[in-house]
């Protein structure tokens, strides 16, 4: 057993956090904030170049086989650096598309040039299903700018759909402004590349990345916290030194180090086939989720004023974590089903 | 004890249901920033003109020099009725009109207060530097006196509606000894000085109410000192303990009526399980009724204080708790209406607009911080209601 | 509108708190641990005398003749002094009485003659029913020590029942030392003095009296801990100087101050018949319920290792929270009928 | 990353099942103070004698010299099981002994160390005092040395099971100049010592493990000494830093059946509502799930912490982290019991038997205050985990 990241994990988390860090600043979020796409093309194609699409799909897909485990260190990346686009749809799109014979349509995905957008099946009271095969109902897209597919997840399974035979498409104001939104309607579309949940626990997949992205907010808020609370300057003291920023900090410490855990526990379980993955990946999720939204959440606090205004980058982490938190089952819907669960191993 | 109103009051609070009846505004209220300025300043008016400015305000000055029980029942029936919010004159009817009433002199009230009353004027308030948040005191614009005049440098944030505002209730530093709260000066500045900048702060909720303001060699006379020059600590302490006390009355009583707003979306809507209404949720409907006996139990706590506040003078410390229980039932009520919107919530909609709940959930965060944070509410309950060691 | 205690008012309450001081010291709690009734007779007998048992009721049957303001500032004098012993059953067990025209039997509680347990209808997974003016099933008894009769309260109305006709009457272990304890059996009990809910709000009152009792232990809590926070030297100073300390009491005084307030104000509604009194009796029964249990929960935080001995109060205040919430309605049972109100007036 | 157990760790595994299905002792657990000793010593010595007893201790003195990986996969298994807590053994084994293999002179190892593996000992702590609460640097128990001994004069309070003991860890001043991190020190007391009084501390959950000891010029060899007189501090940090890190695996396994208990409970018991069962409520059923995942995610905390470990050397101040996460989930998980007991929940049932659940609520406040309260762990994550400024 080993639950720290090997120097080959690190080498390769370090490469991407380079490539974010120089490509994908988080000052791009508010300047690209009336673009239609969050991310820029070159940035993604780029990005894509390096591999970060493809990282856990089949070497015969055009992927790097590497483990989940990996990915999920990657999403962490993805999440501390907020990177916006559509990497979470993308991925799992593309192991749909693998795991369902296309190998095309994957390597296409994972080369940059087909972009999967995650979509969430409720509108108002409005929700959408699949059945027979096909997708009836309104659908809300996250980052739909030039994707050809939605990803849809259900209960039963996961598979694509082709935007284009989507109607009624709008765009919606999305709080987050490093994530593009729109709805639309699905009058009997046919979903491709479906993979029912008992062939390929895709849906789990899924929830462990998302849960790694929250993971990765989680720490940059609390870093972001604890900086601020090391230099800034009040009553002629740094605030770091009252108690209630202090313990606030810790606390945010003691969530952003259980998701972390928690997260790569599951992503290794599943990776494995524990018997308890399922479990493992829904308390991920449910941790993680938490740690993500309310360390952003006591950031904003702890820099006060700073903490409230557009310029600051808190308010984004934070709505960066409600969007993250409600792909692959949010916290209150991982519940039920966690208990639903056997305990665990 | 009783919770009955005085015949008079009871007259009072038709008098005020029969003009609001009458007298609510057709239009809604505009967001940009000038038709904003002079809508409120037009209502403002209307309201004067009704008699219905400075309820508790001295009738010298254009008040009608009744009590804040009377001033709770006109917030109570303005809320009630859905009245609009009135951003642009609050700084002027709840922060410098009260300093003034207390502090100023009689030809500064004579002046300005009644302008305040009449909607002429929009006030904002200049106390934050971006090194002097909590810590106010520390403040570092410097006022230079020279000749009659206090000579301005310096910046100043978190001032609200300072791009729609004529005048500024304005704290400078005149003495740079270390004394931190000697030295330091309340005076009015005029907003259309030469070498006053305005720059709006965009917010996490879509708003640009707050201004970054900064001063170069801006002149403003020393007649518009209020108090003592270097003694304006004691001035702005007394718009404080204002702030965190009654001034709350009006927020308190919307706040209720977004509960109310909540427990009906959560009748109307599906809940997390696709199947049940919201509210059929056994946690969604014990949240809501938390909800519902805290802001009850805050307006309780706010007529006691008028109680309290009719047998006293100025506001005391006792505000601050009013103020930290308010901000976080207010941050409560935003996060459940998020967790009822689930996947929904991630669509912004500004609190400006019906079901504007994401636009209320992240200008909830400004509650526990704007006004004094929370973290700075609790020293003051703490060293002066409780009388804890610093 | 006056919501302030007048003289009278505090001059009444400062009498009590002088009687519970001398004769109740909360000392006299562990001293009488292992005796059957958790309040000495005499004691009992003699607060009967000074009229704490008959404030509020009917000058006719032996009562003050008072408001139920005054009884609720009194019952927060009970909370606040710890002191034991079926003050609320026999206070509403009188009421009771004189509402059904057994004035006798009032007086005889009133004098302090006849006591009254108040029961709760539920133990493990049965639930007693009243029917047909008879009570059947299980349930608990506090405070049964001498008492003639049980105080049953349902949602139809109130009444007593004669403890000598309930059968399998065993003594259980109360965690509260200050509270006896004991379970019994109702096989068609006839129910007597039984008021409908529609005829008088009794489970109101109750609820107001138990509210006001929560809000005693509310304060004493917060003041214990603030005492302690001045007193206590750790690293060369005042615990109180520590935010960690000294923002957890400024949170008891905010939720001490939310209970009271609403405690007042809801008896106040109650007695004076607003419309909304039903809406504030519930919300004070549940600002009180919380205010008391996290303040005593608190104290013990805040005086740490001392904090966790039976030898300390804090303990004492917190279990006695428990029970009191659990009176006419614990903060969750409240909850429901709560939002079933239409919005307070 | 991985979480297979190597072949050999497979075997370990099946060997500590095959051997607990053999071995566990048939009698429950006794609660009075000497047969609980006794009981105790003696499922220690079955422990020993089946090769079980300081799997991650050295050889040299009795252990198996494995890592604590086998400690964690024994505290598993053990767990799962339902084997005896280990009280009475418990500081022999997680404080004192570990703190004597880093420490303690090649005499003192071989004379204690498997005296506590073999069960012959107890062991206690003799760190906190009435006035040195979490400021334990503060501690004012007079150590004069006098000759070959120290005499010790002072009082200890919250030693556990000091009444059963017949070794003490105990600090004590020895220097009292002001540097009150210097001057302490660390010595072993015979609690069966001339002068020493021990009297029982009842506590809110109706147990009596905690004691007073007071020592009345008590004489103790100064070959008792572990490290160098006055530098006993480092030696008690070491002992603390080692508490809240891996020595809380055993009680965190617990902590994790313990939460299926209650969701067995709640399976079983009708909910608030008197109709449907505890589980089906939305509230208790979320917090349930929320339960389950908190304590899954403190498991893999630990993993990762003697993943840590097995990397480095001695535990860091992350041990903190685990014992603040721990203390907050079992307050939780308590609390939870409560509401879903309801009025049962008044009946006080000892945690000492099934069912024992209000037993376990009061129990559950000394999570945030024993071992160092978690105002102190938020101090050191923030000191030394995070460098904030003090």
């Amino acid at each position: 057993m080993d639950l720290l990241p090997s120097a080959d994990q690190q080498e390769l988390v370090a490469a991407a956090a380079e490539f974010f860090a120089e490509q994908v600043p988080i000052s791009a979020v508010r300047e690209r904030r009336a673009d239609p796409a969050a991310i820029a093309p070159k940035v993604w194609a780029e990005g894509a170049l390096l591999g970060l699409l493809g990282l856990a799909a089949d070497v015969a897909v055009g992927g790097s086989g590497r483990p989940l485990d990996d990915e999920a260190l990657l999403f962490r990346e993805l999440g501390r650096a907020l990177v916006p686009g559509p990497f979470l749809g993308s991925v799992i799109g593309a192991r749909l598309a693998a795991l369902s014979g296309a190998a095309d349509l994957a390597g296409f995905v994972i080369e940059g040039h087909t972009l999967v957008a995650p979509a969430l099946l409720r509108v108002d009271d409005d929700v959408a299903t699949v059945a027979d095969g096909v997708l009836t109902g309104r659908i809300r897209l996250l980052d739909p700018a030039g994707a050809e597919y939605a990803l849809v997840v259900t209960d039963d399974g996961a598979g694509l759909v082709a935007t284009a035979a989507l109607t009624d498409l709008a765009p919606v104001e999305s709080s987050d402004p490093g994530t593009r939104m729109g709805t639309a309607r699905a009058e009997a579309v046919p979903v491709t590349c479906w993979v029912p949940a008992t062939q390929d626990p895709i849906a789990l997949r899924g929830a462990v990345l998302a849960a790694a992205q929250l993971v990765g907010i989680a720490e940059a808020t609390r870093d972001l916290s604890t900086a601020h609370a090391k230099t800034r300057i009040q009553f002629g003291r740094p605030i770091g030194v009252n108690q209630a920023i202090k313990h606030r900090c810790a606390d945010m410490a003691v969530s952003a180090e259980a998701a972390l855990q928690q997260t790569l526990f599951a992503a290794v379980s599943l990776r494995s086939g524990r018997a308890d993955a399922e479990f493992q990946v829904r308390a991920a999720k449910v941790v993680a989720g938490r740690a993500a939204i309310t360390n952003a959440a006591e950031t904003i606090q702890v820099h006060g004023g700073m903490g409230y205004t557009y310029e600051h980058d808190a308010h984004l982490y934070l709505k960066r974590a409600h969007v993250v938190d409600q792909l692959f089952g949010s916290r209150t819907a991982q519940l039920a089903p966690l208990l639903a669960q056997e305990a665990a191993q | 004890m009783d919770l009955d109103f005085s015949p008079e009051q009871l007259l009072f609070r038709d008098e005020v249901r029969t003009w609001l009846a009458e007298n609510a505004p057709s239009e809604p209220r505009p967001h940009g920033a000038a038709p904003m300025r002079e809508y409120d300043l037009a209502w403002q008016r209307t309201q004067w003109e009704g008699g219905w400015a400075g309820i508790a305000w001295p009738t010298e000055y254009g008040g009608r020099g009744l009590t804040t029980l009377q001033q709770l029942i006109w917030y109570e029936e303005y809320a009630r009725k859905g009245m609009p919010s009135i951003d642009a004159c609050f700084v002027g009817l709840n922060h410098a009109g009260p300093t003034l009433i207390t502090r100023a002199s009689e030809e500064q009230k004579a002046h300005h207060l009644p302008r305040i009353l009449r909607g002429e004027v929009v006030w904002c308030q200049g106390f934050s530097e971006p090194e002097a948040g909590s810590d106010l005191a520390s403040l570092a614009t410097r006022g230079e006196i020279d000749g009659d005049d206090i000579v301005v440098t310096g910046q100043k944030v978190w001032t609200s509606f300072a791009d729609l505002a004529d005048h500024q209730e304005l704290l400078v530093r005149t003495d740079r000894s270390d004394r931190k709260h000697h030295g330091i000066t309340w005076v009015i500045a005029d907003m259309h000085s030469p070498g006053i900048d305005v720059r709006p702060i965009e917010t996490i909720d879509g708003g640009a109410e707050f201004c970054e303001v900064f001063y170069d060699e801006v002149r403003i006379p020393l007649a518009n000192v209020v108090g003592e020059v270097d003694k304006g600590w004691a001035v702005a302490m007394s718009t404080l303990s204002f702030e965190r006390g009654t001034a709350y009355t009006a927020g308190q009583v919307r706040l209720a009526a977004l509960v109310e707003n909540l427990i009906e979306l959560a009748r109307e809507r599906t809940g997390p399980d696709g199947r049940r209404p919201a509210i059929a949720d056994d946690e969604i409907s014990r949240r809501l009724a938390t909800c519902r006996a805290e802001v009850a139990s805050l307006r309780a706590m706010t007529y006691a204080g008028i109680c309290r506040n009719l047998a006293s003078d100025a506001p005391g410390p006792e505000g601050s708790i009013i103020k930290l229980y308010y901000s976080d039932i207010a941050k409560q009520v935003a996060r459940l209406a998020m967790d009822v919107l689930g996947p929904d919530g991630l669509e912004f909609v500004s609190r400006w607009v019906p079901g504007g709940w994401s636009g209320h959930y992240f200008y909830s965060y400004s509650a526990s911080i704007g006004g004094g944070t929370s973290e700075i509410q609790r020293n003051i309950i703490g060293d002066r209601v409780l009388g804890l060691p610093r």
